[in-house]
Order: structure tokens, then C-alpha cells, then sequence
């Protein structure tokens, strides 16, 4: 990896609404977010002069029947001509669409580009959903063995409670909080806490005149087949990111004509990308090595280190990978991300916040737009924008983003100068 | 051809086959037609022991479309696993003979042997890569 | 469009067999271009040190069910951790893989880098085959209004016959002369000229004992409903290109590098992308906005003009779009493109050879390779290896991706210093 | 929400309509929630004349799978076309009223109006986009 020959900066954000909206295509979802965006760029800019779009979209294909999907969405937020390119890596869809933005602006060829990520997966019904989303594992010798995706996420569980002697209360942890921050975020797809939900569900079940279940506290409901039924052991609803049709832009330009747009430009300082093979070839299964990999790169093209990181939205499809993500950059040591998660340390008062947004678990996982729509709670973390959920001070974030089983992670860090 | 196929292939023939470097010996499983060590593309089949070990595994409840067909899914939930075999490779393959109902008692670290599951897929029937505790 | 940090050079190039490979799966295909690709480069290299991928496909998603296809190449390539990325934009996937690239390597980001593309589009039958290539249209107000793929390109042809008074014979021409060049590329899935298949059928029939035709020339060929069925008239079976499995990749370096590969290297010089709207929303329907676009930028960028290049691969998904393609690149002027096909100025002995390779027409056309496959052959043509199809002095060459009907178009300008 | 959905509705109604941008009075068919050349989205509901012309055309004869449903394919060609409207927008819609089997007597160019065609599909009856020559 070598030195970028022109620095980045961010300079606006947008996302649309997360969630299922059955009358919306991806065009609609995709408009809104770039709505968004155009409004967050303080000082104004004609949306005519951006010259290239980088999408991030898993499978409009299969989700939409749709494909060449960049010039449509060029199309629709009225950029036409510019540069309209899909980059796919399953979930990491759009952190590699940022990677690419980034990339581009670096080498000369543009100077104001849009990132953006979509995706629209309330179409299918939810069996078709679990065929799709296995397609982002390795069909041949993966999905044909059984493994769904949750599945995959499933084993790795397992390898980690194995090494580590945990039970599989400490990731329901992770999505008790992620619900805490999920609830301070009017762009989630659910803004409930676990409590408010195991509360609602007795106050139903009273009114029915029904069998009122004896939850003490959310780990209780969450231990309870019924309300939170087993998808793939240990993985239950509750460790599983939601189907949500969402999008998320960025607009990128190069570091010396920030100020143009904003006084408050976020600095892109770390950028890292790596690949791993399927899980049945990888000798660790408690860690993944692309995840490593990636974070070392940015954190030495950033000159920081873990413990620098303020804010960190990172790729928790499974509660689980939101564990192994804590430790594969560095933030706790290896099996120490379960316990850290347990004691609170990554809630938004811990000394290490992770996914204020309330993560893919509560904000939602449109999965072509997750790695976009996690640089903007960045975004909007260092300008101090983020209203209920915001962490104080916060100056330097980073965001984790991984494709299926870390097939692909990449890594980026922002700084507000 | 190293190919799926190929692989696919032998299992119904009840072998698993990995696929053998003939200029520097790894093995690979599954196969593939070109090795990434030593960059040679002069592979042999080799055909597998069998046994290895649960490096990971799950009961899975919500079940792909395939899976349903042969009547798994909710309230019947199958094991699959992550196989780490004597010779080093690995391979995602079903795990038979524990009780998927009760993945607690199912122990990453459990010695296993190969086994070729008869099933009905939607072109009749074939054998099926699985795994089960060794006797 | 600004200049490039640091120059990109190509010192390796490799494309699998072309063609209907029942057994063979796209990593299958990518490994046999990969391999190929290793084997040319001059003086030799590690493999291991390439640093990232930049895949072109279309739909591995729905032609094979498979997503995050870039790790699984890298994988069986043997190249991970490298960062692998896929890129789509229809038929210009290989063309956008090709153009990120090179960005990646201009912006500092790496050294080298591997461009690749791959298609497996015969495991569909052929009506699969229509219903997916109709997915790189507009599906919602295209594929809807029942456009075939075929369809949007004859709509095209009905548009440019109208205005320029010519005939389907003259796009009959492009086919004959592209299944001439495919006959000497022993990579190509028609080693055969027209003339052959209409002797064939001749001798065919007459062995048969049954009536034989009386076909006088390959026109006459061409124009039989039963020999050259209507597929969205005015195209044919033989104006269409055909249905193909194949891969192919490229090494790129940084320009400093180059010479430690290959005392040979091909230089890019030029690269331009841009994308348009879907032909109901064009006010033009004889060129393409995107191609005339990404064309300046190219000759821009190069410091090139149209008449300074003697070797050009353009996008002849179907005949019509060469002729088109040959005007929209500034080789002839609007109009003017049937009438140059017509007198053999585009054939390897003509002032302007067009297609030395066979073309998308009879060289093959595996969407997302395609653009990288025509890499290839101006590599090869650049440094005089290729073969019976040679054009003498070679030394700048063009290729012209498109993607649908423009949605997107990548061109790319090469030298050989 | 000026969505797919919601112009498929209007055509239930037999009614061509587009969206009219509410500030700078572009009008736009397919109609969409954001105009590109104000960047504003008041978007109005607008009816179009359903009068234009032949852009460009095809008659299809390897036909997409929901027309060959239809009844189209080899041997029985549709014709379709690209259609500018008097208004200045185009849309891609089904040519009717012409010999699909004899394209060379169809004219780009040729004036055409708006025709509501009431097809069976997948779910039932639908009422699909069409054109013909004007009377
Ligand atoms: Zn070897
Ligand atoms: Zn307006």
C-alpha cells in the first residue's frame, strides 16, 4: 500500500430513511439519500459539476431483476454524464465504492465525486432473501453444504465461544445496546430498544387477557424461543440484522478545495482493503484475517492507532461479527471483545462507542449501502451533528465494513481538523 | 478438470477426492485446476481419509429453499460444519448423526469421519458431502 | 477529467478460450486467462506480489447464482490478500475494471494490479440468456415495453437507416469482415468466415440429397430467413453477437516499474468513461452521448487525434453498434461509418482496421470480459504478436466498451513507445 | 410519490402521465421525484397528449419470456418503439396497428397516439403502454 498522491475530504452526507417500503425502488431510495446529501453541503454546490458516481449494490440483479444499475441512479439524481460505475463485494459493497471514490479522487482523475450505496430487498419474500444473500458465500462449496448466510456468522460463533468459553448471552449484548442507539436515530429501521419491545409484547399479551411471560430483563426475553426464535444456533433474530431497503451518498473531493464547500470538512486519512478466503480455508476462525489486514493498512496510512479511534461504526450483520470486529482492529485483545461488550465499554458512555447508530442490528443493513451510510454517522459524528446519540469530542472515527464471512473488509479513518 | 463437477462427480461414486499438486504436494480440498503455492497447474486427484475434526458448525432453523425441499427449516433444523481434515484442508460439509435440536451438545473439536448422505434433490437423487462423529 | 498522478503500463495480457464450455465455471475460465497472463509476461514475476484485483462482470448473480464473485477469483487465482474488487456496468464491466484499474495504480494506491474479467453465460438456456441480458436495460420503462437487448440495438439501426438512407446489408458487411479476423484468432468461439458456413450448409445439404440453395455470396447468405434468422429486425442471428463463456486479464504497473516486467510495455495514455440516458430519453439515436464523451477524454488525455490510431477494438455487441462506434470515435463522420464498413476500409488490409481479434461478433462476447479481452488484442497487436491477423506498425491502438446501449462507455488509448 | 408504481396505476386509469416540475415547469415521462434540471422536488401529476412520433422501432421475434407468454416469439413478431411525445419527453412502448411481420413498411417517423392495451399477465388483466398510428 502505497502513499496516496493527493489527500480526500468528505463534504457532504445524506441517507435516506431505513426500512421496508414496499412502493419505493431503488431510484426512489437512492434520490432521497442523494437528497440528503446535497442539503448537508453547507455551502451550497451545483450537483451538475459532480463527475462520477461510485456505487456500492450487492444484487440489484437478483433483488430487482435489475442490473447496470449505476447509470440509472446517475440518471435519477440528474448527474448525467458523469462516470456511472457499480463495485460489488456482497456486504462491503459500499465501503469498496468508497475505497474506489477515494482511489479516484487521489489519482488526479476527479476532483468532486458522489459515493453512494443502495439497496432494495423487500422485494422477495424472506426465503428468496436467504437464497440471495447465501449467494454472497461461496455457492459452490458453501451454500451447497447448508450453510445460509446467518449460518456461516453461526460457525463462527461457535469457534469463538469454543476458544473463548463464552455463552451466547454475551452477543445478545451487542444487540441490546445496538437497540439503545438504534432508538436515538430517526433514520432507523428500528428505533425501540429491546426493553420498550419485551414491555410492548407484555402489555399485548395482558390486554389479550393472555399468559403473561415472566421476562425480568431483556436477557430473558432474548433467551426465549418464542419471542426471539433460533435462525442458525447460536444465532437468534435478535443476533441478525434486519432485510432493509435503504441508500446513502457521500460527496468526496479533493483536500484542497474542501473549504469550498464546507469550513467543516472530515478528512479521509486511512483507507484499507483486503481479501480472505472461505471459512473451511482459513486456519483462525475466531478473527478474520482481511479485517486485520485492512485495518493495518489504514492505520498506517492514517498514523493513528486503536486507541486514537473516538467513534467506530463497525460491520455487525451478526452480533457476533460486531465482537470479533472490536478485536480485529485492535480496540480490545483477542477474546476480550465479548467481555468489553458485556461491561458496557462500547456503549455510547463507554470509553469505546461502537455503532452509535445503533449499527446494521437496529439502524438496518440495505447491504450495498451499509459501508456508505456507516461513513456518514461518521460524518456526522465529527461535526458534532448527530443529536441524541452524539459522543462528545469526538474527532477521529472509523468505519469497518465486511463482505460475507470477510471475503472483503476494508477500513477507513476520518478526522475533523 | 479440477472442476466442481468433477468433485461433485466422485462423491457420488462415494470417494472425496481433493486435488494434489504434482510439483510441490499441497492438497487441495476442494479441488481446483491451479495451485497458488508453487504456481504450477500439474494436479493429480488424491483421494482423502475422511477424518478430521469440528472446526465450527451450526444448526441451522431458517433453511435455504434446497434444504426445505427435503423438509428441513423451522421446528426441524439440520447441523452443518466447517471440517478441518487430518491432512490439513478443510471443507463446509453437513454434520450427521448429532442432534441438531440440541447444538449445545454438540462440541467443536469432535472427531469425525466422512460420510456420503443419500438424498432426494430436485434431479433425483445424489450423494451428499457429510460428516459424522467417529466411531 | 484532470491529469493522472503517475503513468499505467500493461505488461501482461492473457484471455481463456472463448466459447460454450458446459463443465467449465468462471473460475475455471479466470484461472485459464490468469495462467495465460503470467506466461506473458517477459521476464517473469511472483504472483504473490499483486496487490489488488479489479474485476469486470456482469451478473455472475444471475447467470450462475453467484455474488462477491472478486474474492473467489483471487482465491483460485492464488493472489490472496489481495483487495478484489468486482465492477459492473453491463457490457462495460471490463472497461470500468480496466479504467479503476489504472486509477488505483495513479493514485499511489498500488504498484500492481490485476485486471480481470469473466463471464459464464452458458449455463442458462437461451431464453434466460434474453430475460438477463434485458436486465441491463431500464427494466422498469424498457425491458417492460418488451425491448430485447437485440431490440434496443435495432430501434438504434431503425434510427440510423432512416437517417443516412441505407440498408441491413451494410451492418451484413461488419459480421462478414469480423468473422474474417476471427477465423486467424485461435482464441476466438468462431474460428469460421461466413463464407465457409455457407459452403458448409451447401455441402451439408447436398449430401443430404436435398435442395440446395442457390446462394451466390455471403449477402445472399445473410439475407435467407432460414439461413440468418430475424432476431429484432433489422437485426439477425448473424448482426448479433453470441453467447460466451470466457475470461481474460491484465497485469498493470506503474509506469517506473514497467521495464522490470517486460522490456515491451504497452502504455496507457488515455482513459474516459461516461454514461447517458436510456434511448427514450435521448435526442439523438445514432450515437451515443457516452462513447463521444469518453472518446474527447481519451484524446484529450492521450494528446491524440482519431486519425494517429491504427488499431482499434470497439464494442460490436451487434453490427449496427460498430458502425456506430466507428463514427461516435471520430474515425468517420456521422454517416458515414455503413458506407466505410461497405468498402472494406475497416478489414485488417483497410486504411482504419476496426476488430482484428473477430470483434464481440465472432471473437466471443462474455459481457464482462469482453472489455478486457479487447485490452488483449491491442496489446497483443501493439507489441506484434498477433499472429496472421497482425496489422503492420502497430504502434497506438483504441478499444470502445459499451455497456448496454451507453448507459456506460469506457475507451482507452494505448502506445507502444 | 411520483414512483413505477404509481404511473402503472394511471395506466390502469388509461391515462399517460407524467410528472411537471412544480418550480421550473419541466416536464418529465417516465415521471420521477426530482428534477434534474432545478433540483427541486415539487413534482405535480401531468397528463400528456399521448401524441408523438416513431423515434426508432423493432419487431422482436426471439421475444423476452413474459411476452412469449403473450403469445409472441418466432413466428409471431410484435413490434415496439421508441415514441416522442409532441411535449418533448419519450417512452419506450409497444407499437400496435402495424404489421410486425413486415417492418420495412413501418416508418420512423410515422405519427402515433397513445393506445391503452389490455393484456393478460402473470397477475390477471393489466393494461399496458402502446402507440399507434394516428387517425
Ligand atoms: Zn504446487
Ligand atoms: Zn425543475
Amino acid at each position: 500500500m502505497g502513499k496516496l498522491a493527493r489527500g480526500v475530504a468528505v463534504v457532504g452526507a445524506g441517507v435516506s430513511r431505513f426500512g421496508a417500503f414496499k412502493e419505493k425502488t431503488s431510484r426512489d431510495l437512492f434520490v432521497e439519500s442523494f437528497q440528503d446529501m446535497v442539503n448537508s453541503v453547507d455551502k451550497g454546490f451545483d450537483p451538475g459539476e459532480i463527475e462520477a458516481l461510485y456505487l456500492g449494490n450487492f444484487s440489484s440483479d437478483l433483488f430487482e431483476g435489475q442490473g447496470h444499475t449505476a447509470p440509472i441512479m446517475a440518471e435519477w439524481a440528474g448527474i448525467i454524464p458523469a462516470a456511472a460505475t457499480r463495485l460489488e463485494d456482497a456486504c462491503a459493497s459500499g465501503g469498496v465504492a468508497l475505497r474506489q471514490g477515494i482511489l479516484a479522487v487521489a489519482s488526479g482523475a476527479y476532483d468532486l465525486v458522489l459515493v453512494g450505496g443502495v439497496e432494495k430487498m423487500n422485494n422477495l419474500p424472506t426465503e428468496k432473501v436467504t437464497d440471495t444473500l447465501a449467494a454472497a458465500s461461496d455457492t459452490l462449496y458453501e451454500a451447497s453444504a447448508g450453510f445460509t448466510f446467518p449460518g456461516l456468522y453461526a460457525a463462527i460463533a461457535t469457534a469463538y465461544m469454543a476458544r473463548y468459553g463464552i455463552t451466547p448471552e454475551y452477543f445478545m449484548r451487542v444487540g441490546i445496546k445496538n437497540h439503545n442507539n438504534g432508538k436515538l436515530n430517526p433514520k432507523a429501521q428500528f428505533q425501540t430498544t429491546i426493553r420498550d419491545l419485551l414491555e410492548g409484547r407484555k402489555a399485548k399479551l395482558a390486554a389479550q387477557g393472555k399468559p403473561v411471560p415472566d421476562w425480568q430483563d431483556e436477557l430473558d426475553f432474548l433467551r426465549d424461543d418464542s419471542a426471539n426464535p433460533v435462525v442458525a444456533w447460536p444465532m437468534r433474530l435478535f443476533d441478525c440484522s434486519p432485510i432493509t431497503d435503504g441508500a446513502a451518498c457521500l460527496l468526496l473531493v479533493s483536500e484542497e478545495m474542501a473549504t469550498r464547500f464546507t469550513d467543516r470538512p472530515v478528512y479521509i486519512i486511512g483507507s484499507g482493503q483486503a481479501s480472505d478466503y472461505p471459512l473451511h480455508t482459513r486456519s483462525d476462525l475466531t478473527s478474520l484475517g482481511s479485517a486485520r489486514l485492512a485495518a493495518r493498512q489504514a492505520y498506517e496510512m492514517a498514523g493513528v492507532t486503536p486507541r486514537d479511534i473516538k467513534v467506530a461504526e463497525v460491520h455487525d450483520c451478526f452480533t457476533v461479527a460486531e465482537v470479533v470486529a472490536t478485536e480485529d482492529l485492535g480496540f480490545f485483545a483477542p477474546g476480550e471483545g465479548a467481555r468489553a461488550a458485556a461491561e458496557g465499554r462500547t456503549a455510547r458512555s463507554g470509553d469505546r462507542p461502537i455503532n452509535t447508530s445503533g449499527g446494521l442490528k437496529a439502524k438496518g443493513h440495505p447491504v450495498g449501502a451499509s459501508g456508505v451510510a456507516q461513513a456518514v454517522e461518521v460524518f456526522l459524528q465529527l461535526r458534532g451533528e448527530a443529536g441524541a446519540r452524539q459522543v462528545p469530542g469526538a474527532n477521529l472515527g472509523l468505519t469497518h465494513n465486511v463482505g460475507a464471512t470477510g471475503g472483503t473488509c476494508t477500513v477507513h479513518i476520518y478526522e475533523r481538523r | 478438470m479440477f472442476t466442481r463437477d468433477a468433485f461433485v462427480g466422485w462423491l457420488q461414486e462415494k470417494k472425496l477426492m481433493g486435488a494434489r499438486c504434482g510439483k510441490c504436494g499441497q492438497v487441495y480440498l476442494p479441488p481446483r485446476p491451479y495451485c497458488p503455492s508453487c504456481r504450477s497447474s500439474e494436479m493429480e486427484w488424491h483421494e482423502l481419509s475422511g477424518r478430521g475434526e469440528v472446526a465450527a458448525f451450526t444448526a441451522v432453523h431458517v433453511a435455504p429453499t434446497f434444504m426445505e425441499k427435503q423438509g428441513f427449516g423451522r421446528g426441524k433444523p439440520y447441523a452443518t460444519a466447517v471440517v478441518r481434515l487430518q491432512e490439513g484442508p478443510g471443507i463446509s460439509a453437513r454434520l450427521v448423526g448429532v442432534d441438531a435440536a440440541r447444538p449445545e451438545e454438540i462440541k467443536v473439536g469432535t472427531q469425525v469421519e466422512v460420510d456420503f448422505l443419500e438424498v432426494e434433490a430436485e434431479g433425483g437423487k445424489q450423494v451428499d458431502l457429510a460428516f459424522r462423529p467417529a466411531t
